[in-house]
């Protein structure tokens, strides 16, 4: 496949076009007002003096990240097996069972938030990140399933025979061949999940106690314009540990790349 | 709907139930399945209930009736703020999904041994606030905003355009915005599928590259493609956060409406028919979608 | 529990708020957090569980009525008796059919703002500037009902807003309606008014007052119209006790009376630009600063104001139902 | 070893098997023979696990395999499709199967390299899949599954993409293999030579039945049937009378071979009055300058095909029906005889052999 | 009409192709034939544009097809994995290429109609991609390079995955079909008797390197080295003394063949004293009970293959460093003499052929 000219150029537009509005955080984060117009007008760091001492917006920070986390996980396990059991099996009531799956895309998020929230008080659980979990994986399953069903669709069969044929359980299989190959789409389906999460406000609100998630911190403080900021601040921070991350990740991923490669030139 | 027991085809081929296909995708599917039955039941249950109840205040009166589908389906206000809604989120699915396309193209094909990185790249501006990006928008396509700003220093325009901001368009561009990656990462799984000599076999067989994507590529990756249209459409209409905050005076949808219901306007009865409304239409709209993409994909073959 | 759960906005957790009672206490309370009145009342309803809330006044009756609310023991309340006399002249709202709800603690103004540069102040002289076609496009409102009705309200010259007639509602809204095609966009929140008033993306705005401060602060040329010849509009919020919640009612009492406490007032004024609700309190503020937040005669702007008082709750609804018609442009 | 017994298998109202029944023995090498879409990989992959038959039961070492999954069958098999895990490499594909072993590193490192060693791939184990010729992976593919030293080996068409020479060296290694380890071999093919020059028994299949199960040298001398006959190499065939029936034999009078007794092949319908016979084109021989025999038939080339070894001679004998295909070496100079020249044919009566249809 | 110039394809430091240079004329048959992995796919997708040569240059009809599209190529390909459409039914697949013809709707069935007859599949028409077996899919593959009629066909064992029959069917409809509209073929296989039987010229490659290009004829009878000689078929090699040396001959005195003078093949290395020669297998004649030849070795037989049409005998004669290999056409009963005989070999000195290393 020759690469073509335009398809480059097309795609730094378009990462132009993501990146363009995320840029402007760190410039107003440094810029000394309130207000987030142009032009700027002038250079402090107070933004994030005063970030540096809200506690309880740090630790909401940290919390949505934790539960971020969390739902991508859970939810992109679940939605592995029910993606999988859906395209590679038939049964009775798949479609029911689908419908009900990808039930949270339709419906108004506040009632299952309202409704949740009754449940887990009838059962009397404490309202906690753990509840916020809990209510969030089930509202990440359809994306996540959406994506993994595109993932699953069309896997070629005979590789897990293959597996299964040389000895290897159906769980072992699923792991040693059909994960792997699926890989993709797993990436996708946590990135999805985490994602989505990390915005999500009404669920988080509703089955949240006493500790925040991101989101529900920051509706609360845009009634005040001159805390603006230091959100800023916050995003730009945020922004810059996820890129700081990424590039981490991937020298260690060339690290060990390069240490096979050298492994194999002298074994 | 779940009942288990041997079926028909199993006794046939004398095969315990519990090893058949049908076993092995219930059990597959049932922690997931028990899982929202559990959680979503409940949400359903009441939003079907309520929709043929009616509320006075803060009190429910619980006897049956279809007065609330009257109003939803009848009132001009609720038909013109669907239509309004179905007609941007159509509008942000397709502007998302083919200029997403290209990209998710490009990552697959192109990505080389750094798809991971490409993915988390496109991710990344999704994980500052969603507050955050609408107020960047709002600064970018503002009065004295970049663009304006922009387009007057370099003279194309004398005085700042109006028609960024607080308009349909500025919706459909932060929406656009906000679901780029959750259309480029279904459409990117269902592409890195795709066997590649399938596409060489097309060149081979005189297709240039517009019509061996047309004809191969885009079929094989209609998956995702499908996938990518609902994840972006369905919620889109459900999305008043957006209209509110960028839309202006145009910015009322649906969802909007069913939010006031549920909310400050205390009606949660007309709410939920109005979600019910909405649910429905917005599938049979999906199901159209969907039907129109293949016919489209059969067509073009 | 041997600490009280406060369920209130966020940033108000700011322990300036209240000292006394982590003095005494040695513990902050625990805070859990809500962006929307409307949302934290669904909260409520479904059962959670916390010891104060902080809603504003027009959701103190529904609440009430909702029976979330614990009745106050004013005794116990040392500032019960200096809230400032014009907040505490409000119909319904501290006290209602015989027992104390509501403590208020924090107030402001929505109040006519406009930029300089654009607008001359002998425009915008009556508030049915905001329904002058001259500000075609040009115009914001509050995306909320009590702002929009209190304006809506002062324009037709009435100033109880409890009092209002059928003829009058429709007069009112008829008014809205007119605001509606000047509108540029209803804000929801701070943030949102003063970017677009700094950003020149409006000229005028019916605004709190912390706006302007926001605005001013910034150097943008903008300013406020409190005398404008139907006056003003005048908010406040507060903490109420509710049922059920786990902590003692004596740290109840001792938070309640921790925010409420003077000493406290300068702090509001000058890091948060509201006003303080304890009257003795605002008094002992440097006038210097009072001024500069738009807080100068406390007492003056009483007889041009509208207190966003309790009303009927029938009325209420009806306000609101007319309000999504208004803002969906039917 | 392995028992199949009236499996049949439904792809809807298509039958891909149609009541199969076989008794492969432990240590046998057993190949499948059939045309294209009969239903060897069917019936493979039934014995493997991956399909269940939709009637009738197979029986592995005596218990019936019916509902045992592919993983506890003491079977393994090479794809037709090779089936290379797309996400290792050379060496972690073969060692793929090992890995639940649990063998000590080295070990399993032997064990590997000798697999690829067998099909002549040590040098690759680095490679990724998708970095390999057809070649390459199918012997991957079948390199993987002989690492496992299973009982039973099910190979579908596992050489068809390697070179005649190097087929060959696959060849002798699988029955060098075979010999020492013992293994069950259940081969499906497309090659005639290599099913005749490699296995015990040979099943010829058609159409989702088994039409003859016998020892390559009697399948190819004797075949039952004339379809049998003419898959399996080429046959000349023609109409002869019936002269005389017994239980067991076949008298008939032919146009050009003279009168001749020959067995009846079983399910020959009785009481007919011509029959099928055939004789294989290697059996007839060109008769040079003064050769003589006792049985020799005249005719003309028509035609002729090289190829290498030997040379085809399409010869036109006046009286018979169709010309008849000679098969010579060419040792003489069967490949210089011209188109048109006359010839004579030396044929030995016990090479003609009566076919049921 | 294919020129290719001193191309070199490279994967990383692999050299996959080593300056290959071949003309192909127009309506020409030609094979590419090479064990496993010698680069013939590769070289098959730089003609077809899939894969762009590391150097060198590519010449179709007189014009450098470096930087063509493959869309843009006169040529169309028979993929070596098939790349059926998994979306498209039989038909739809093989329709494929014609649809941007836009013919009518008739014109293009009976197209369609007639490629899927030259396969042996009209039956199969509405079968969907992954209700094929591995033959059936072979065929559709080939059916839709068929059907486009293309001035070049690249064939990338196009024919592997079926029996012989069908094999030999597809063979001369090939033929035929090249014959009556005058496609130029290229073709890869891994079967000798396939490139020998269908092609005008063979080209033999060994690890990227193309080692010999000649006629089927002059290939098999005169290989240039002794790589090719093993490659297509069987070979006996021998060292022989060298007598004399000419520009052209080369004279030799072998161990059991006596003295005979042989053309020397280009690249044969000059000033050496040793020879390899060699004699195939089916140069040796049995010579039965009186039978006498005027050149004939005597031996004993050490081991016997039966391959139906053919015995392969392996004969050892003393004084020779490796047993004979002879292959005998099974009619005089080749396939019976016992292991441990005595044997008579006869032998024609032409059939002698001197080989490069
Ligand atoms: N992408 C690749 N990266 C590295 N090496 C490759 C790649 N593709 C092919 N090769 C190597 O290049 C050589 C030639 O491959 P090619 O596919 O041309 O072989 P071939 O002659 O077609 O073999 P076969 O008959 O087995 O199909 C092989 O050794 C193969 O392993
Ligand atoms: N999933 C399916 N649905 C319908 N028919 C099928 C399916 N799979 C295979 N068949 C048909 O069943 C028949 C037997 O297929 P099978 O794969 O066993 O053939 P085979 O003998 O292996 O042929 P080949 O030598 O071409 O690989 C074929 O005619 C094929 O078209
Ligand atoms: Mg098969
Ligand atoms: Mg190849």
């Amino acid at each position: 496949m020759r690469k073509s000219r335009w398809l480059p150029i097309y795609v730094t537009v378009y990462l132009g076009f993501l990146y363009l509005p995320i840029l402007l955080l760190p410039i107003f984060s440094f810029n000394n007002a309130a207000s987030t117009t142009f032009p700027l007008a002038g250079f402090t760091t107070k933004w994030y003096a005063a970030l540096w001492g809200n506690g309880a917006m740090l630790d909401a920070a940290r919390n949505s990240l934790f539960v971020g986390l969390c739902v991508a996980i859970l939810s992109t396990g679940h939605a592995i097996c029910a993606a999988r059991a859906i395209t590679r099996y038939r049964f009775r009531g798949q479609r029911a069972a689908t419908g009900l799956i990808m039930a949270p895309l339709f419906l108004p998020e506040i009632i299952v938030a309202v409704s949740l929230l009754m449940i887990v008080l009838q059962i009397g659980i404490e309202l906690s990140l753990a509840t916020v979990i809990l209510g969030q994986t089930v509202f990440c399953l359809p994306y996540a399933m959406s994506v993994l069903i595109s993932g699953f669709e069309g896997f070629d069969r005979s590789l897990e025979e293959a597996s299964m044929d040389l000895g290897e359980t159906a769980l072992g299989t699923f792991r040693r061949v059909t994960l792997p190959v699926v890989a993709p789409a797993i990436v996708s389906s946590l990135l999805v999940s985490f994602t989505i999460s990390l915005d999500e406000f009404i669920l988080a609100f509703f089955l949240s106690g006493t500790e925040p998630t991101l989101p529900v911190y920051i509706w609360g403080q845009l009634r005040f314009a001159a805390k603006l900021p230091s959100v800023l601040a916050l995003g730009s921070l945020m922004l810059v540990l996820s890129i700081l991350l990424i590039t981490i990740a991937e020298f260690l991923r060339r690290r060990s790349q390069r240490r096979i490669q050298g492994r194999l030139a002298n074994g | 709907m779940l009942q288990d027991g041997p079926s028909k085809s199993a006794h046939r081929t004398g095969r315990r139930w519990r090893d058949s296909d049908e076993a092995t995708g219930l059990a597959l599917i049932s922690p997931t399945l028990l899982y929202a039955l559990a959680l979503l039941f409940l949400p359903v249950l009441i939003v079907i209930a309520y929709s043929f109840w009616t509320q006075d205040y803060l009190t429910i009166d619980h006897t049956f009736t279809l007065e609330n589908y009257r109003i939803a389906l009848t009132e001009p206000i609720y038909r013109d703020l669907l239509a309004r809604s179905l007609v941007i989120a159509l509008v942000v699915s397709l502007v998302t999904v083919v200029f997403s396309y290209p990209v998710a193209w490009f990552i697959s094909f192109h990505g080389g041994v750094h798809k991971n990185l490409w993915l988390f790249l496109i991710t990344v501006p999704c994980w500052t606030s969603y507050l955050l990006r609408v107020m960047s928008w709002k600064v970018i396509l503002g009065y004295q905003g970049v663009l304006n700003t922009g387009l007057m220093s370099t003279g194309i325009i004398e005085t700042p355009i109006t028609s960024l901001l607080y308009n349909s368009n500025a919706v459909v561009i932060t929406l656009v915005h906000s679901w780029a990656a959750f259309a480029i990462l279904p459409i990117f799984v269902s592409l890195e599928k795709i066997d590649r000599s399938l596409i060489e076999a097309a060149h081979d067989l005189g297709d240039n590259k517009v019509m061996s994507f047309l004809r191969v590529t885009l079929p094989l990756s209609l998956p995702g493609v499908i996938s990518a249209f609902l994840i972006v459409m369905i919620p889109t209409v459900g999305d008043y956060v957006t209209p509110k905050l960028v839309g202006g005076k145009d910015g009322v949808m649906i969802a909007t409406a069913i939010q006031a219901q549920f909310g400050k306007a205390a009606n949660w009865p007309l709410g939920a028919a109005l979600s019910v409304t909405t649910m429905v239409v917005v599938s049979a709209m999906a199901g159209l979608v969907v039907l129109a993409l293949k016919l489209f994909v059969r067509w073009i073959r | 529990a041997d600490t009280i759960t406060v369920f209130d906005w966020a940033g108000y957790e700011d322990p300036a708020f209240h000292p006394a009672y982590v003095a005494k206490h040695g513990t902050e309370p625990e805070f859990s957090f809500f962006g929307d009145e409307e949302e934290a009342f669904q909260k409520l309803r479904s059962g959670f569980k916390a010891d104060l809330a902080h809603p504003c006044s027009q959701s103190i009756a529904k609440w009430r009525e909702a029976g979330l609310l614990e009745p106050l023991d004013t005794a116990k309340l040392t500032a019960w008796n200096d809230i400032l006399p014009g907040i505490a002249g409000m119909k319904d709202l501290m006290t209602a059919e015989g027992k104390a709800w509501f403590l208020p603690f924090e107030w402001g103004n929505t109040v006519l703002t406009y930029r300089t540069d654009t607008v001359k102040p002998e425009d915008v002289a009556s508030l049915r500037a905001f329904a002058d076609p001259k500000f075609k496009d040009r115009v914001s409102i509050g995306d909320n009902v009590d702002d929009a009705y209190a304006l809506a309200s002062l324009a037709i010259g009435l100033k109880d807003w409890t009092t209002m007639t059928e003829a009058q509602f429709a007069e009112a809204s008829a008014f809205l309606r007119d605001v509606h095609k000047n509108v540029r966009l209803y804000w929801t929140d701070n943030t949102d008014v003063s970017q677009a008033m700094a950003s020149g993306e409006i000229d005028l705005a019916w605004a709190w007052n912390e706006t302007v401060t926001t605005l001013q602060k910034d150097g943008v040329p903008a300013a406020i119209k409190k005398d404008t010849k139907e006056g003003l509009s005048t908010w406040v919020c507060g903490y109420v006790r509710l049922k059920g919640g786990e902590g003692t009612e004596a740290q109840d009492y001792d938070f309640l009376n921790a925010v409420t406490d003077p000493a406290i007032s300068t702090y509001l004024v000058d890091a948060w630009g509201y006003g303080h609700a304890n009257g003795k309190g605002m008094a002992a503020v440097d006038a210097k600063l009072l001024a500069e937040k738009g807080y100068a005669d406390v007492d003056a702007f009483v007889d041009n104001t509208l207190f966003q008082a309790p009303m009927p709750t029938q009325m209420r609804q009806k306000m609101i139902a007319e309000f999504e018609k208004i803002k969906a442009g039917y | 070893m392995i028992e199949i017994k009236a499996v049949s298998r439904f792809y809807g109202i298509y039958k891909a098997l149609d009541s199969v029944t076989l008794d492969i023995a432990a240590g046998e090498f057993f190949s499948l023979l059939g045309p294209s879409g009969c239903g060897k990989t069917t019936l493979l992959r039934s014995i493997a696990g991956f399909d269940t038959p939709t009637s009738g039961d197979i029986r592995i070492d005596g218990q019936s395999a019916i509902g045992v999954p592919p993983n506890r069958r003491p079977t393994n098999m090479v794809f037709q499709n090779y089936a290379i895990f797309p996400h290792l490499n050379v060496a972690e594909n073969v060692a793929y199967g090992l890995k639940r072993l649990k063998l000590d590193a080295q070990d399993e490192r032997r064990r590997v390299g000798d697999a690829l060693d067998q099909v002549r791939l040590s040098t690759l184990g680095k490679r990724g899949a998708h970095e390999l010729s057809g070649g390459q992976r199918q012997r991957v593919a079948l390199a993987r599954a002989l690492v496992m030293r299973p009982k039973v080996l099910l190979l579908d068409e596992p050489l068809s993409a390697l070179d005649k020479k190097l087929r060959e060296e696959m060849q002798v290694e699988l029955r060098s293999l075979q010999k020492a380890v013992g293994i069950t071999f259940v081969l499906v093919t497309h090659d005639q030579y290599e099913a005749l020059a490699m296995s015990d028994r040979i099943a010829v299949m058609f159409g989702g039945r088994i039409a003859q199960v016998a020892t390559p040298k009697e399948i190819y001398q004797r075949p039952l049937t004339r379809a049998v006959a003419d898959f399996l190499g080429g046959m000349n065939f023609m109409k002869a009378r019936i002269t005389g029936e017994t239980a067991t034999d076949l008298s008939v009078e032919t146009q050009r071979f003279g009168a001749v007794t020959l067995t009846k092949p079983p399910g020959f319908t009785c009481g007919t009055s011509e029959a099928t016979i055939g004789i294989r084109p290697e059996r007839l021989r060109v008769l040079w300058d003064d050769d003589t025999a006792p049985h020799a038939i005249e005719g003309h080339v028509v035609d002729r095909h090289y190829f290498g070894e030997i040379t085809h001679l399409i010869v036109n004998v006046p009286g018979l029906d169709a010309p008849l295909s000679v098969s010579e070496t060419n040792n003489f100079g069967a490949d210089d005889i011209p188109v048109g020249a006359p010839i004579r044919l030396a044929y030995d009566p016990d090479a003609l052999v009566a076919l049921a249809d």
